[in-house]
């Protein structure tokens, strides 16, 4: 049987960095092909070989069906019926979803013209069909993250292709919509037809491929069926080490005294009468569906957002909190959970994005310790493994996953006596995000009072000394992490609307 | 059509500045509340204005053109070339085909080195902006060309309305097209994704490089058809002028409410931007202040405006 | 300037009965406008405040500093309100003609136009006809009937008169530059053509270098210098207005040239000190201030329906300093 | 600062640019293959350098600067109302203090109206352009103001090291300066990431509307420097001058290779940049070559090297 595709002895060199060497990848007809590897594996940069957005090292072969193609653009991959849904996201955000989901789309005009009413009309219809609530009238820059995720899907869904990449489709997304997206998957296989999915969600690898191919530091590790293998020993391909989970937090909170301490919090938008303390070396978390105001509550209490009432006391000291400066000076970090837009500066280095909240450490009378800052930066990006040759590489040319190792190191850096993170794990891989487990809970131990925000129930109930859920706008419920449950987490989190509001009056 | 007029209006704050100038001058400056003043000042800020439409499409790619301004006297001096009668003295529709010809080749230019040989906007549009000039010099030979075709000047100045000048018309006109182009056909919307994510637009499939250069063409026809209604005003062309237009063309544009970063645009905003700087023009003028002053008050003026319309963009954005 | 006539003689014009014509230097062009007062105090009459609107070239130039106090100075005389406007630069054609079509829109009794352009302005001028406000040409003419007469300096004479004196002070011979302020106006152009025909015609062992463009006196000092320097036989520079010769002294000065002429034109606090101190050799003034006056008055005259001459000459004057102080020319300058 | 020094002209590689402009001109300009005249193009080209290299700041927050031009003139004139003496006739020192503290209040108002009134760079910037050149002529009353202070005057155009005007002497040092700014404080730092992100530079705690303002400042502060080497060259201020100017600092910043997208600058590049502006005028202009032809040569050699600048840098970032 021909395969549907195969691709041979891809290589790719960048300035300093051989992202891939000589790899192989087959993909039957009718099957879902997990690609798993750490960060900077090279999984985003096969794929976008493949798609022809990057032209590979001499030597490379793409066979799509038994014949050999050379995949010349976007258009031309497209052409060929493939297509690929980014890590990052793609979208126009002053466009409107319906425009977005048409853009640059074969027949989406006629002879030029544009016909807005009957994008949206369609668009209305394909978000039936897919089962999605979306606007198509919405501006894309709007939404949250997690909505034009959705967008994103489902416009690699609507081109009918045959050959479908999903590059960490879930990282933005929380339970719900994921289980969603994977009942659109299995629409999506047919006999014609073969997906791949790349992610660090072990989970979801388990439950949604067929087979499972590894690369490990841009090289082809192997490929195995996943009803018979254990995720460990995919992990164990994908580290070359052998990864233990616990299930639940290692530690217990110790101290009584109260860190951060958020009354009654309004915002004009969403957030109603949010209360929550806490404690000194206890990591809060924060679960809840999309859009329930989780991000929301994060920046308000850090000052990225104005708020319409609510006191924040932190180390039992009222404080003014009106800008994102005063929240870093009372001793609050915030890690965002969209880094391109709100963490990173993408045409900087390595150091200096990592010194970049605690200048005030690395300057004398306005003067740059520029020996200090390599020495940090080269410290830090140890500690974290961020796969780079060397501290002065640029942002922009690192992987997903090592973006956000950065942006973790910004603020551990920043020595803040609370930190929210909000998706710390992101596009992270599972050695590495043990290692951030790891380093949140030496951060426990030194004391800091810390707020994780997370879409991964499993995430939440490793490290969460307790559990806020969220839902409309409101907190539903704060649990201990002994009584919580992914199934009590989601019943609070899916508290109707008219309920809360019930409950209010 | 009328939808997205409504739409717009709503969105340009900066008219009730206009409003609130007009009134102001109404108030204030002799002989201004007549009706042929109002036609006076449309019909003065009308190249500039037709030039602004097509520099809208340009900063709705994140890019300028500071070659409009000089750019515009060299069509124009193109237009003295094929129409004046020591010159080719071709029929009309021919000279003024050939003089919006030019103006694309002018686009085309400034396109191709930014999309194909990626140059910054500002470098390659100030490199023509240089070319432009020395040419418009070199081919008067620094004489004023007098283009003394009658139906040249009618162009401009006749009056298919009784009235009503037909500047303000073909201005009229061209924005309702430069409307048309920017919400219904792929040029106003491609200009628009380009500008708000270019690479995003890239990865849609969308031929990048061809639209951009697109729409430097397109906004090299408006600056030529900028050019036949400046120059057939008056029936000449003066070789020299033209430099420093660009800053009233972008500033125009940029009143307008168009971000100059790129993504947001809006046709009425420009039509409306380039009138608030020609009304204040000529109502100061017109009070009799002295020019310096009218400097310092127009500086202020356009300050204020533009601080207005982003207040009160931020309030309905919020509410 | 289309009436390159001579210019016309004295006697024409009742109100400037000494101004003569300027073919010797040693004339004076004109006197204080004062002094001509009482010959005409008979034949002008006053006005009640109407506005007299002049239309002039720059604004902030102190030469048209110079014309507006003339014209300030007739208007409180005759009791006539004088608006002033004029466009950036004399490359700003339009800036002009809007200006000038916001003089009509307002009204006022009389315009008084400095056209850029001698042919741009038709159109407009047939409007002004048509509402019945007389207009005056003024600083140089317009290509059409309807001005009901032109008050001017002759700029092309005025450039060979600086030609002249070029010639005579390098002796005739050697390599002269030209620094000209403007290369598309008309009064750009005739005080550069001026010069180079008058050398051409009777100067044939002076060699004139292509002449170079600066308006403003950093660009003019750093064209000087280059000509010095790409030239070292140069011996004379000609600059078309006070930057440009101002500029001319600095790149002498800068370049370490010695004995270097240099001539201007216009006057200006810079020029003025130059000639003065001897750097500069002289340079040839019109009369701003008599100009501004004159026009006025014609203005006044044609509101009353009195019968105009073809022209009014303004006059110029040669000075240098020698004669920098004498009152006649004196009054022609501002600083 | 070596280290910097050498890694900055390695990115410069519009500097090869200038070496073969010079080259040609040395072999096909009359006069020009002397020593004196290399001294001569950058004493020209000191005043628009020191204005691009504050102006360089600005750039790389991703704003722009247009009052920088009739800016520079008011300042000059308000150096004349110090220390003419017709005028106040400060002493020197306090004289230059004052002017300099114009120039920071020029800028701290374009910063104010950029990072606290939210207006667009562009237009706040354009006000003030309009404003300073109001101000000039009204103070000025539109007359050349004299400064016939010797040691104003010996600022520029003494020379302190034989043969080398002082002019000279105060672009490198302050070359220097800006150099240390840029990669050697927070004020450069902060710059670059305003420039690159500002809002994951808002997010890491920054006060970016300060640091925002203080680089307005710090191009004010420049710009003064810049209208005292200008005004001190001639010893006197023509108050209508300035126009355009800002142009020709921009011009200089681009082609040094500072985005004008912001989050990158080269120092050494801005540089580079003016004298390769000032080359070209000067050698064209020792070559005897009418003006119209040297814009249409300026322009399209700024293309070429603006160019060339592009490819080899692309090239060194992939190999
Ligand atoms: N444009 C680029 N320039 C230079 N290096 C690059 C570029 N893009 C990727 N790399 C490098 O190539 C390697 C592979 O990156 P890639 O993005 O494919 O990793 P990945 O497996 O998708 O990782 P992640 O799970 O973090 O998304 C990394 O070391 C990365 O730093
Ligand atoms: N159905 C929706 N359509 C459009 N926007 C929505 C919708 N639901 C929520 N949003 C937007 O999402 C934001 C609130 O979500 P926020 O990001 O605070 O939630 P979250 O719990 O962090 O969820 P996420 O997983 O998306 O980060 C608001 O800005 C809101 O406008
Ligand atoms: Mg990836
Ligand atoms: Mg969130």
């Amino acid at each position: 049987m021909t395969k549907l595709l195969e691709l041979k002895n891809v290589s790719k060199t960048f300035p300093g960095v051989k992202a891939l060497q000589n790899v192989h990848l087959d993909l039957n007809a009718g099957e879902v092909l997990g690609l798993c590897g750490e960060n900077g594996a090279g999984k985003s940069t096969l794929m976008k070989v493949l798609t022809g957005i990057y032209k590979p090292d001499p030597g490379a072969e793409i066979w799509l069906q038994g014949e050999k193609v050379q995949v010349r653009d976007v258009n031309h991959a497209r052409d060929l019926g493939l297509s690929i849904i980014h890590q990052e996201l793609n979208m126009v955000p002053d466009l409107t979803v319906a425009q977005n989901l048409y853009l640059g789309r074969p027949g989406s005009h006629k002879a030029g013209w544009v016909n807005d009413a009957q994008m949206n009309r369609d668009a209305g219809e394909l978000f039936d069909k897919l089962g999605m609530s979306v606007d198509p009238k919405a501006r894309i820059g709007d939404l949250s993250v997690a909505r034009q995720q959705m967008v994103e899907i489902a416009r690699a869904l609507s081109y009918n292709s045959r050959i479908l990449v999903m590059d960490e489709p879930t990282a933005a997304l929380t339970i719900a919509e994921t289980e969603a997206l994977f009942g659109m998957i299995r629409d999506f296989v047919t006999p014609e037809t073969g997906l791949i999915y790349i992610s660090h969600r072990m989970p979801e690898i388990e439950e949604i491929t067929d087979r499972v191919s590894v690369l490990r530091d841009g090289q082809y590790v192997g490929t195995v069926t996943t009803d018979e293998v254990e995720m460990r020993e995919i992990i164990s391909m994908m580290v070359g080490r052998e990864v233990s989970g616990d299930a639940r937090p290692r530690n217990k909170v110790t101290s009584d005294e109260i860190v951060l301490s958020v009354r009654d919090l309004n915002t004009k938008k969403l957030l109603h009468d949010i209360n929550f303390d806490v404690r000194r070396g206890e990591i809060l978390g924060f679960a809840g569906l999309m859009g329930a105001g989780r991000t929301e509550v994060a920046r308000c209490v850090f000052g990225a957002d104005p708020r319409t009432s609510g006191e924040i006391h932190v180390n039992g000291k009222k404080v003014d909190i009106r800008t994102a400066a005063d929240g870093v000076r009372a001793g609050i970090g915030y890690l965002s959970e969209d880094r391109k837009t709100f963490g990173l500066l993408l045409d900087q280095d390595i150091k200096a994005n990592t010194v970049m909240a605690a200048m005030k450490d690395f300057n004398i009378g306005g003067f740059i310790l520029d020996n200090k800052i390599r020495t940090v930066g080269t410290e830090y990006s140890d500690r974290l493994r961020v796969k780079t040759p060397s501290v002065n590489q640029l942002l922009g040319k690192l992987s997903g996953g090592n973006q956000q190792k950065v942006v973790i190191a910004k603020w551990l850096v920043r020595n803040c006596d609370v930190l929210i993170f909000d998706e710390p794990t992101r596009g992270i891989d599972v050695g590495a995000k043990e290692e951030i487990y790891a380093l949140l809970e030496q951060l426990c131990e030194q004391g800091k009072g810390i707020v994780m925000i997370s879409s991964e129930l499993p995430e939440v109930l490793r490290m969460s000394h307790r559990i806020a859920v969220m839902a409309h706008g409101r907190i539903t419920g704060i649990l201990e992490n002994e009584d919580a449950t992914q199934e009590n987490i989601m019943e609070l989190a899916t508290v109707g609307k008219a309920q809360l509001n019930g409950e209010v009056a | 059509m009328s939808r997205i007029l409504r739409s717009s209006i709503q969105q340009v704050f900066v008219f009730a500045a206009l409003i609130l100038i007009y009134i102001f001058f109404m108030i204030f400056a002799p002989n201004f509340a007549q009706p042929t003043i109002a036609l006076d000042i449309v019909q003065q800020s009308a190249y500039v204005g037709v030039m602004a439409l097509g520099a809208t499409f340009v900063i709705a790619t994140g890019g300028i053109d500071l070659s409009v301004g000089t750019g515009m006297t060299f069509a124009a001096v193109m237009a003295g070339v094929f129409l004046s009668g020591d010159w080719m003295n071709l029929p009309l529709a021919a000279g003024l085909l050939l003089t919006l010809l030019v103006g694309a080749v002018v686009g085309l230019i400034n396109g191709l080195n930014i999309s194909y040989l990626g140059l910054p906007p500002f470098i390659a549009t100030l490199a023509m902006m240089m070319v432009a000039r020395g040419l418009a010099l070199v081919i008067s030979d620094k004489s004023t060309i007098s283009i003394k075709n009658s139906g040249y000047i009618w162009l401009a100045s006749g009056e298919l309305i009784p009235g009503v000048k037909n500047a303000i018309l073909i201005f009229i006109i061209m924005a309702i097209i430069a409307a048309v182009l920017l919400n219904k056909t792929l040029l106003g919307r491609y200009a628009l994704a380009i500008g708000s994510n270019e690479e995003a637009t890239r990865l849609s499939g969308v031929n990048v490089k061809f639209w951009k250069t697109m729409v430097y063409i397109a906004a090299g026809v408006f600056m030529a058809l900028g050019a036949i209604l400046y120059s057939a005003r008056f029936g000449f062309v003066q070789p020299a002028e033209g430099v420093g237009f660009e800053l009233n063309v972008i500033a125009a544009v940029v009143i307008g409410g168009t971000s100059l970063s790129g993504g947001r645009a809006n046709i009425i905003g420009t039509v409306v931007g380039a009138l608030i700087m020609e009304t204040l023009r000529k109502g100061l003028q017109m009070m009799g202040i002295a020019q310096e002053w009218q400097l310092v008050v127009t500086g202020i003026v356009v300050l204020i405006a533009v601080f207005v319309d982003i207040v009160r963009r931020k309030r309905q954005s919020t509410v | 300037d289309e009436t390159t006539n001579e210019p016309a003689p004295a006697e024409t014009t009742a109100a400037a009965p000494e101004t003569t014509a300027a073919e010797t230097e040693t004339t004076p062009a004109e006197t204080e406008p004062t002094d001509s007062e009482p010959a005409e105090a008979g034949d002008v009459p006053k006005g009640n405040g109407e506005t007299i609107y002049l239309v002039s070239k720059g604004f902030q130039h102190r030469f048209w500093q110079a014309v507006k106090e003339g014209a300030e100075q007739a208007g409180q005389e005759y009791n006539y309100t004088i608006e002033f406007v004029g466009p950036q630069d004399e490359t700003k054609v339009t800036e002009q003609l809007d200006m000038l079509k916001t003089a009509l829109d307002s009204q006022p009794a009389a315009i008084g136009l400095a056209a850029l352009d001698s042919g741009a302005a038709e159109s407009l001028l047939t409007e002004i006809q048509a509402a019945n406000i007389p207009i005056i040409a003024f600083d140089s003419g317009v290509d059409s009937d309807i001005p009901l007469t032109t008050v001017s300096t002759d700029n092309t004479a005025a450039a060979a008169e600086a030609a002249k004196h070029m010639a005579e002070l390098i002796g005739n011979t050697g390599t002269v530059g030209l620094i000209c302020h403007d290369q598309t106006s008309a009064t750009g152009k005739q005080r550069c053509d001026g010069f180079q025909d008058w050398m051409a015609e009777n100067a044939p062992d002076i060699t004139v270098l292509e002449p170079q463009v600066a308006g403003e006196v950093g660009l003019a000092a750093n064209t000087a210098k280059s000509m010095i320097q790409a030239n070292p036989d140069l011996v004379g520079i000609y600059g078309t207005n006070e930057a440009a010769a101002t500029g001319a002294i600095q790149g002498a000065n800068e370049s370490g040239k010695e004995g270097l002429t240099v001539v201007g034109f216009d006057s200006g606090k810079t020029q003025l000190e130059a000639i003065r101190n001897g750097s500069q050799a002289g340079a040839v003034t019109q009369s701003p201030v008599l100009m501004g006056y004159e026009t006025v008055v014609a203005a006044i005259k044609a509101i009353n329906g009195q019968e105009l001459p073809e022209t009014i000459d303004s006059g110029f004057a040669w000075y240098d300093a020698s004669n920098i102080d004498d009152p006649e020319i004196a009054g022609n300058l501002y600083e």
